[in-house]
């Protein structure tokens, strides 16, 4: 699959070009190794501009935070490139990595299971500040307690355990965390999807606000498209470990182009009592991903399949203007 | 799951209903003593021998050979008496008498010794004994590639010479007047050149002797059975058969004695002896036995080569406290290699502890800090002995640290010279050459302190030639004191053997060898 | 919620230590079978401690004018074959029994919490086919037949048997510090401490150690106590503790003879093993409650 | 409507024995179902939603215990009845499904003995016969293949399908009462599009009465006739579905609709309830919500607001609707300005 | 589950190949030489050197290991140094009474064990509850030849109810058999119930906070048939891992309790083996052991994966 071949008016901050990352099942015997694999994320390209929010959603084991994992590096990627201000970041040593730490950050789902639990809020982000020299030694206290403050905590949560946090006041020290090395990128993996929804919406305000404030850029990986349309500017939309469709917003939830977009968007329920639309109903479940479908990974589900989506691989090609889609019907 | 439980619960309730059912006769038995329809052997004090036609014989550890020619644990012998004849056997009071050899003559050069031979004697396969038989035990003993224990034993004979069928002539390089003696044991012991030949090294497994008892079957550490030997040359024996079983745990083997699941003991607690003489169910013989049990002190080491401090050691120990806490009077102080029962035994007494003196000479040797580790056995009776030593010599300033040492790697240590002081006996030979000649004649096999003296060596070399005993007596005495005065081994104690049996079994031989001689045994 | 409470948090900011520290010992305290353990091991390490101080009588000194005496209040718990006082002993056994748990479960962590740490973290070739196979091939010896084995070789005396011990209780840390170390390594807070650029010694030491620590100390506990009753097996063989030193395993072996006649030998040695191995398993489990809320 | 409903909360307190402190965490829970309607009790977690439904089961935790209050089921009081009547109601008058399709099925029997095992329980039945009722009700919730499925072990099917089974399991006594507790929170939005709709179409065909219980307003819309939404133990608005979205009364309910995102609408900021839910041990007196209520008044802390019906069908716990409200406020202004820097008594951990 | 059974047995191979290095390498360093042994104070040195040539004790390691291994892959673990039998018929000779010994401890440890953990668990906090945990903790902590020499001093020396020690082959006198290997088997019963009561009780607590239990209450099922229907057999999957490992260290650990009781099996073997450095038997012995402990590992697999379904044998490893 080509890369973008966007005219940059805007500088792209990420570029993934073909990224996969296959995870071999079983050992086999001792004698052969299996030749299966689960293949979370196959074959995926797309890039993400300075200062945008490029949300990535879909049900799950599509590979989402998979993806999230293999673009930082923490999941090395079985294929492609990830491009980080054109480096290929893929190929980095240790060393070049844990540099590269200060600039992508991740945050992620479970506000109880993401913090050590043995440590002291402070301690944890001390620790970080220290490790990268992000300020001399004398100032960390108050670089630290400026960061609590930021993400909406007080300065003396600086002495506290995880434990005595609620999950939103948790997921808020996971930002502190992330923003504490002044980076460039932070990959949102369901950040706030473990919250409740009126704690959800601080933190999703929380968000915006300190993207504002320190030209953040975000990859915001979510299963709830509500969450994923109010804070992206594009958004991505995956499903079985392939990016089906990608565009700007409104284009995606004003005209989806892709029948699994289509169905997803249907499928949420409104909170409202206005007169209930026709439902696209899809039948069946997602196929597992140890043995994905041939052709368009969609058609067993697909109310529009016909005999090529079982036969080839649709294209992931460019529709309109900005506006991507991996379909043989469009 | 329910009926698995059902199960499990039905299992328990019934193997209940056996455990009871079997310990109230167990108890019936000892109690009312009559049970006719017991199969079982409970009986305690009285009467049912005529239903009981098995002896069964409890033994302090399990004979790992049933071959005399291979054998060098103690604990064979003790099998051996019922599966084998000896060419010649001691009596009570340890005199030499005929057994497969009906009469004997030494030349005057005392190189050649004539047997005549038992005639109408077969072994268990039907091989009929002979001098050739004969002739083919002692070359299988010879024979270097066999490798056997008794080589050391009979290494002297240069030729054993077939004079006729039952007449057989050994001639020895060099007079050795312990000759006879030897073929009272092991060495004097005929297996069957037949099943031999046929079973190679097999045969210990299936013995095949000319005993009273024939081989039946054996389950290692578990028994040994033997039934009558219905060809027997001599009166067959009373009992039909013979259940020999390993109790390496002495109160084990005691109790299953008490509760009657064993008839006789070869060997018993010291601590026990009093509590079995009160017992009115049991028969306890007691006999001096040959051995002498001590220390080896390696001479050659610090502090040994200092004679002082060996003395004081012999000075400092108080034997009689220890054959009375520890042996319970099971055993009697030693102060040379000769027990009671033998006639060379020396006549003179030695001081029993002398604490004065035994620091007065510590004091002369020069050294300070005297120091040693003694290597023992684990033990219950060696770890209290030693521990009772090593407070009579801290007494003397001697500070004595103590190490258990398994059999095998003090076998080991011992032959390596890897030790400053080990805790080993000798089990003894009815011919007093058995008990000195090998430990203290300079380079013998077993002179593991190093000892060197040609005066005792002299003294050895001419009692093997003079075959008077009178002459050897005095022999023997002044090796006593001499070896008492260098004390190159720490004399301790003789035990004194102990055969614990119901009361029911009569006819027990009782010879200091300590063997249990199964031919004369009968039930009352 | 974070606004308007400045007060409040400044009131509790001295003491989160303490509360978690107290939440715990509450846990503890709730469990009266341990806190009667807790107080019986105290106990015992306090006597063996003081033992100089507390035994009435020399415990190698011997009188054979008092042999086999039952207890009396001289010799509380009596005197032995060769006329030494049980009650001494026994105390002095403590000594022996306590250090022996200790000593050879200090071994065992020692070797087994790196080993368990790497080959947790790094997986690969070593951890699947040498240190794991190894570790199987180690359990896969009856564990008393291994360490009599070993203190065979090693020859007899407590430093020995403590070694054999250890070496035999170390395969069981290093698969679980390992499968700790695998289960918290796909936790997010190591994933976050790497995506925030920690070194990996870091993580490890830092990062997962403590969040083990738990159950390693429950494990540890109870490795004590069969330490101990390995020791006192070992010994109740002839290979662990050298005379005369007193070793309950020994006094025991040495005693079993005399059940009979004096079965206070025996029996006194042998209920201190018990209690001391009882006292540490209560302790144990109420570590386990006190580390991990969630079990009650 | 027939002279009672199917079921009635009345003043419902449930509370938890902790080592020897007593913690309240239902006050006063009031709600009834009728005959053929769907009720969703619906607030965040902790807000008692779950513990409600427990109650009505009798499937509170050992330490729990029901202090004060009726639970009338076809008028018949549930919180007297012994553990054996009850369990001759459960699973037949009423029955329940559970948030986590996963782990709410015994991973070692096979589906079929599952479903069976209830009906055997409840109708006297042959062993064959109920397994033939279990096909039946696989293949009633739509189930591909019953007949083989019967004999599948529950790790063999997807979350939906095991979330079907489910309903299956519940259903096979034809039920009275359904109480659902967040059957579709632990599904992805296509599949709990699949079960919502499964779950309407089976009220019908059952003429069940339902209790769903469940955080998502989303969900609320799709499937509920009345809507009771919880706060921290407590009822703060009770309403008939549509008048609930159209017109939400109490603060919580209104913040609580307003703070989801909407794919419909554009928000740069979304508007927030501030703060957290209060600690159960440390409750304010009075309203519950007081802490985090744009409006509260000196009164919302010290006094309970009573649930007053602000319209038709429509109730709301709070202050703001009572006659009282003006000099409520009125009341506030003179306190504050007395005391201008009295802090709220929020506590600091949840 | 035939790449299951492929991977297990190579594992199973390297396992052993493992066992048996260790194993020869410590006889191999026990100090003591068994020519020595064999023949006793009264032999000459040239006659231990023939011996120990014979034996091939005289090779260099490394040819003396490759000739076990050769041997032992042929079904040959040599003869006995002490006695000369063949070390795979004392083996044979030894194998059934621990057997028998394993399966009675194991009968009493079940016959405890289910009711104690089961009743612990589902009245838990009660007097009950404590009585069983004590009881339990009170079995784990009981040395073995402590529990041992208690039952003797009781039942045999005091009451006089049952023999001392002793063994007789069940095929022999089937009665008496049981009757001497009651007190060994319940002295590694009661230490065996005693963990696997533990082990039941929190499998079973936790089993009994699951959500599928909560279904069976919700289907209107009393507590018996839950505990019994449905909690049951899923707490029973790890308790049975215990056991099976358990039986394992049994069939060659019970070296004490054999040791107490006189019981000729495997482990009275082992000792007197190592004590004597009879190096075919111990090595021969441990390879057994290793075995047996290999082999019951893969079947409490097997029966892991038929007790639950979930568990498929696809051979990973954990």
């Amino acid at each position: 699959m080509q890369a973008e071949k966007k005219p940059q008016q805007q500088q792209n901050l990420l570029e993934i070009k073909g990224l996969k990352k296959y995870f071999p099942v079983g050992g086999g015997s001792f004698f052969k190794k299996d030749n299966t694999y689960v293949k979370a994320v196959d074959d995926v390209s797309f890039y993400v501009k300075q200062g945008e929010t490029l949300g990535i959603v879909g049900e799950s084991g599509c590979g989402k935070s998979t993806m999230g994992r293999a673009i930082l590096q923490l999941q090395t990627p079985t294929e492609g490139e990830v491009l980080f201000e054109g480096q290929d970041i893929s190929k980095f040593k240790p060393k070049q990595l844990r540099e590269l730490r200060k600039d992508i950050q991740i945050i992620f789902q479970d506000p109880f299971g993401s913090l050590n639990q043995r440590m002291t809020v402070g301690a944890m982000l001390s620790e970080i500040v220290r490790v990268h020299r992000i300020v001399p030694r004398s100032e960390e206290l108050t670089y630290v307690q400026k960061l609590l403050k930021d993400v909406g905590l007080n300065p003396e949560h600086y002495w506290r355990y995880p434990h005595e946090f609620s999950g939103g006041q948790r997921q808020r020290v996971s930002i502190a965390r992330a923003l504490a090395v002044q980076p460039k990128l932070i990959i949102c993996d369901e950040a706030v999807s473990a919250l409740d929804v009126s704690v959800q919406a601080q933190v999703l305000n929380l968000l915006q606000k300190l993207k504002r404030k320190y030209n953040l850029t975000y990859i915001f990986i979510s299963h709830d498209l509500s969450v994923v349309k109010h804070i992206s500017d594009r958004v991505g939309v995956m499903y079985l470990g392939k990016l089906v469709e990608l565009s700007d917003k409104h284009g995606i939830y004003k005209e989806p182009q892709h029948p699994y977009t289509q169905a997803l968007f249907s499928a949420i329920p409104d909170v409202s009592v206005q007169e209930k639309k026709e439902r696209m109903m899809l039948k069946g479940d997602v196929p597992s991903p140890l043995n994905v479908p041939s052709g368009c990974r969609f058609h067993t589900r697909c109310p529009l399949a016909t005999e090529q989506c079982k036969q080839e691989i649709p294209e992931f090609r460019e529709t309109k203007d900005g506006h991507k889609v991996a379909c043989h019907l469009v | 799951m329910r009926k698995l439980f059902l199960f499990a619960l039905l299992l328990a309730f019934s193997f209940l209903m056996v455990a009871c059912s079997s310990a109230s006769s167990s108890t019936d038995g000892n109690d009312a003593s009559e049970g006719d329809s017991d199969n079982q052997s409970e009986d305690s004090s009285s009467s049912n021998s005529e239903s009981k036609d098995t002896l069964v014989i409890g033994l302090d550890d399990d004979p790992p050979q049933l071959d005399p020619h291979r054998s060098s644990a103690a604990v064979d012998r003790q099998t051996f008496q019922s599966l084998y004849n000896k060419l010649i056997d001691i009596n009570e009071n340890l005199e030499l008498e005929p057994e497969l050899a009906t009469d004997w003559n030494i030349s005057d050069d005392g190189l050649t010794y004539t047997l005549t031979l038992q005639e109408g004697v077969t072994f268990h396969d039907g091989t009929d004994f002979n001098a050739e038989a004969v002739k083919f035990n002692f070359e299988r003993m010879l024979d270097p590639d066999f490798a056997s224990p008794r080589a050391s034993e009979v290494n002297l004979i240069e030729e054993v010479n077939v004079l006729g069928d039952y007449e057989v002539e050994i001639v020895l390089s060099e007079p050795f007047a312990p000759f006879l003696s030897v073929l009272t044991d092991r060495a004097g012991m005929m297996v069957s050149p037949t099943a031999v030949e046929e079973l190679g090294d097999d045969f210990a497994n299936q013995p095949v002797g000319t005993g009273p008892y024939e081989f039946v079957e054996r389950v290692a550490q578990s028994k040994i059975e033997l039934t009558r030997y219905e060809g027997y040359w001599r009166e067959k024996p009373a009992i039909a058969n013979v259940e020999i079983r390993p109790f390496p745990d002495a109160n084990v083997r005691v109790t299953n004695l008490v509760s009657g699941e064993l008839d006789l003991l070869n060997k018993i607690a010291f601590k026990d002896i009093e509590k079995l003489k009160e017992d009115p169910s049991i028969t306890l013989l007691e006999k001096d036995a040959l051995g002498y049990q001590g220390i080896h002190l390696n001479t050659e080491v610090e502090p040994f080569t200092n004679k002082n401090i060996r003395q004081a050691i012999n000075l400092a120990i108080d034997r009689e406290a220890i054959t009375r806490v520890v042996f319970h009077g099971g055993a009697v102080p030693a102060v040379s290699a000769f027990a009671p029962s033998s006639w060379a035994a020396p006549d003179f007494e030695q001081p029993n502890a002398d604490v004065e003196a035994a620091k007065a000479l510590v004091e002369e040797s020069g050294l300070t800090d005297v120091s040693f580790t003694l290597k023992i056995n684990p033990k219950p009776e060696e770890e209290q002995m030693a521990q009772m030593m090593q407070a009579m010599l801290s007494e003397v300033g001697i500070t004595m640290e103590i190490e258990m040492v398994e059999f095998g790697t003090m076998l080991d240590q011992l032959s390596t010279g890897d030790f400053e002081a080990v805790r080993l006996g000798w089990s003894g030979r009815t011919d007093p050459d058995g008990n000195a000649y090998r430990f203290f004649y300079t380079d013998a096999p077993n002179n593991y302190t190093n000892y060197s003296n040609p005066e005792v060596d002299g003294l050895l070399d001419e009692a093997r030639t003079v075959s008077v005993q009178e002459e050897r007596k005095a022999m023997y005495d002044q090796l006593s004191e001499i070896l008492w005065d260098d004390a190159p081994y720490i004399f301790l104690y003789h035990e004194r053997d102990y055969k614990a049996m119901k009361n029911y079994v009569k006819g027990f031989e009782h010879v200091a060898d300590t063997m249990v001689r199964t031919e004369s045994v009968y039930f009352e | 919620m974070e606004q308007a409470t400045e007060a409040n948090v400044k009131q509790k900011i001295p003491n989160p230590r303490v509360e978690m520290f107290k939440a715990m010992m509450g846990r503890f305290f709730q469990n009266k079978l341990a806190v009667l353990g807790g107080f019986f091991t105290f106990l015992l390490i306090f006597m063996a401690i003081f033992a100089s101080v507390i035994v009435p009588h020399d415990p190698i000194e011997q009188n054979y004018s008092e042999i086999m005496m039952s207890p009396s209040a001289d010799h509380w718990f009596g005197t032995d074959e060769i006329g030494r006082d049980i009650f001494s002993r026994v105390i002095y056994g403590a000594q022996v029994s306590l250090q022996a748990g200790l000593i050879s479960v200090g071994i065992a962590l020692a070797v087994g919490v790196p080993i368990g740490l790497i080959s947790g973290y790094y997986r690969g070739f070593w951890d699947e086919f040498v240190i794991m196979r190894f570790t199987d091939a180690m359990l896969s010896f009856p564990p008393l037949v291994l360490a009599l084995a070993l203190a065979a070789v090693l020859g007899a005396g407590l430093e020995n048997a403590m070694i054999a011990i250890g070496i035999v209780l170390t395969p069981n840390f290093i698969r679980l510090i390992r499968a700790e170390v695998i289960a918290h390594r796909e936790r997010e807070y190591v994933e976050a401490g790497k995506a925030s650029g920690l070194r990996d010694w870091r993580i490890i030491l830092i990062h997962i150690l403590p969040n083990t620590l738990a159950p390693i100390m429950v494990q540890a506990t109870l490795a004590i106590a069969s330490a101990i009753i390995s020791e006192a097996s070992l010994s109740y063989l002839g290979l662990g503790t050298q005379p005369p030193d007193p070793s309950w395993g020994a006094m025991l072996a040495d005693g079993q003879g005399y059940l009979s006649d004096a079965p206070w030998i025996a029996l006194f040695p042998g209920i201190f093993i018990f209690i001391t191995v009882l006292s540490i398993n209560l302790f144990g489990d109420g570590i386990r409650d006190m580390l991990d809320p969630k079990l009650k | 409507m027939s002279e009672h409903s199917q079921l009635e909360v009345k003043n419902l307190h449930v509370g938890f024995q902790k080592k020897k402190t007593f913690t309240t965490i239902l006050n006063g829970v009031d709600f009834s179902v009728e005959k053929g309607e769907t009720l969703c009790i619906v607030g965040e977690s902790g807000c008692g939603k779950s513990l409600t439904s427990l109650s009505v089961m009798g499937l509170l935790p050992k330490t729990g215990k029901v202090t004060e209050g009726q639970i009338l089921f076809d008028g018949e009081d549930l919180t007297e009845k012994s553990q054996k009547q009850m369990s001759k109601i459960r699973g037949n008058d009423i029955s329940m499904i559970f948030q986590e399709p996963m782990t709410s099925l015994n991973p070692v029997h096979t589906v079929g003995k599952q479903i069976a095992e209830v009906v055997q329980l409840h109708e006297k039945i042959s062993k064959k016969k109920a397994m033939e009722k279990a096909v039946d009700m696989l293949k009633l919730v739509g189930i591909p293949s019953p007949e083989q499925r019967v004999y599948s072990y529950p790790h063999e099917l997807s979350g939906g399908m095991r979330q079907r089974v489910m309903i299956a399991m519940a259903l096979a006594c034809n039920p009275k009462l359904l109480i659902a507790d967040e059957p579709t929170t632990a599904l992805d939005v296509t599949i709990q599009a699949q079960i919502l709709d499964l779950m309407n179409s089976l009220k019908n065909d059952f003429d069940m009465s339902i209790v769903m219980i469940t955080h998502d307003l989303g969900v609320v819309s799709e499937v509920a006739d009345k809507v009771l939404v919880m706060y921290a133990g407590k009822v703060v608005e009770y309403s008939d579905v549509k008048s609930l979205f159209n017109n939400p009364q109490h603060p919580y309910t209104k913040g609580l609709i307003e703070s989801i995102p909407k794919l419909t609408e554009e928000t740069e900021e979304l508007p927030i309830i501030p703060g957290s839910v209060p600690n159960p041990d440390n409750m304010p007196r009075g309203c519950r919500f007081a802490t985090r209520c744009p409006h509260a008044q000196p009164t919302c802390f010290n006094e309970v607001p009573p649930l007053i019906e602000t319209e038709s069908n429509h109730k709301a716990s709070c202050w703001m609707f009572d006659q009282r409200w003006e000099e409520i406020k009125k009341e506030g202004e003179a306190y504050a300005s007395r005391k201008e820097t009295a802090a709220t008594t929020e506590p600091v951990r949840n | 589950m035939v790449s299951f059974i492929l991977r297990r047995l190579g594992l199973m191979i390297v396992i052993l190949f493992l066992v048996s290095i260790i194993i020869f390498s410590l006889v191999n360093v026990l100090p003591g030489d068994p020519a020595l042994l064999v023949l006793g104070q009264e032999a000459t040195p040239d006659q231990i050197e023939a011996l120990r040539d014979e034996m091939g004790l005289n090779d260099p390691l490394i040819v003396q290991y490759f000739n076990w291994v050769v041997d032992v892959l042929q079904g040959d673990f040599g003869n006995s140094i002490r006695d000369n039998t063949a070390v795979t018929t004392i083996l044979m000779q030894k194998i059934p009474v621990t057997l028998e010994l394993t399966v009675l401890s194991f009968f009493f440890a079940i016959l405890i064990a289910i009711p104690a953990g089961i009743i612990s668990a589902s009245r838990k906090g009660t007097a009950w509850d404590y009585s069983s945990t004590l009881f339990a903790l009170s079995g784990v902590s009981v040395p073995p030849f402590f529990l041992g020499i208690l039952f003797i001093f009781i039942f045999a020396v005091t009451l006089g109810w049952l023999p001392p020690s002793g063994y007789v082959p069940l095929t022999e006198d089937f009665g008496r058999s049981l009757l001497l290997m009651l007190m060994p088997a319940l002295t590694i019963g009661i230490r065996l119930s005693a963990e696997l009561t533990r082990m039941l009780r929190s499998s079973l607590l936790e089993v009994l906070q699951s959500d599928y239990i909560r279904t069976g209450y919700a289907k209107g099922l009393l507590e018996k048939s839950v505990v019994f229907g449905h909690a049951l057999r899923n707490a029973l999957i790890p308790v049975i891992t215990v056991s099976g490992l358990q039986m394992a260290t049994f069939l060659g650990g019970a070296v004490i309790t054999e040791t107490i009781f006189s019981v000729p099996g495997l482990g009275q073997l082992v000792v007197t083996s190592i004590l004597t450095r009879d190096f075919p038997v111990v090595q021969g012995a441990v390879m057994f052991m290793a075995f047996a402990v290999i082999l019951i590992n893969f079947f409490v697999d097997i029966l892991y994966s038929v007790l639950d379904p979930r568990i498929k044998l696809s051979g990973g490893t954990k």
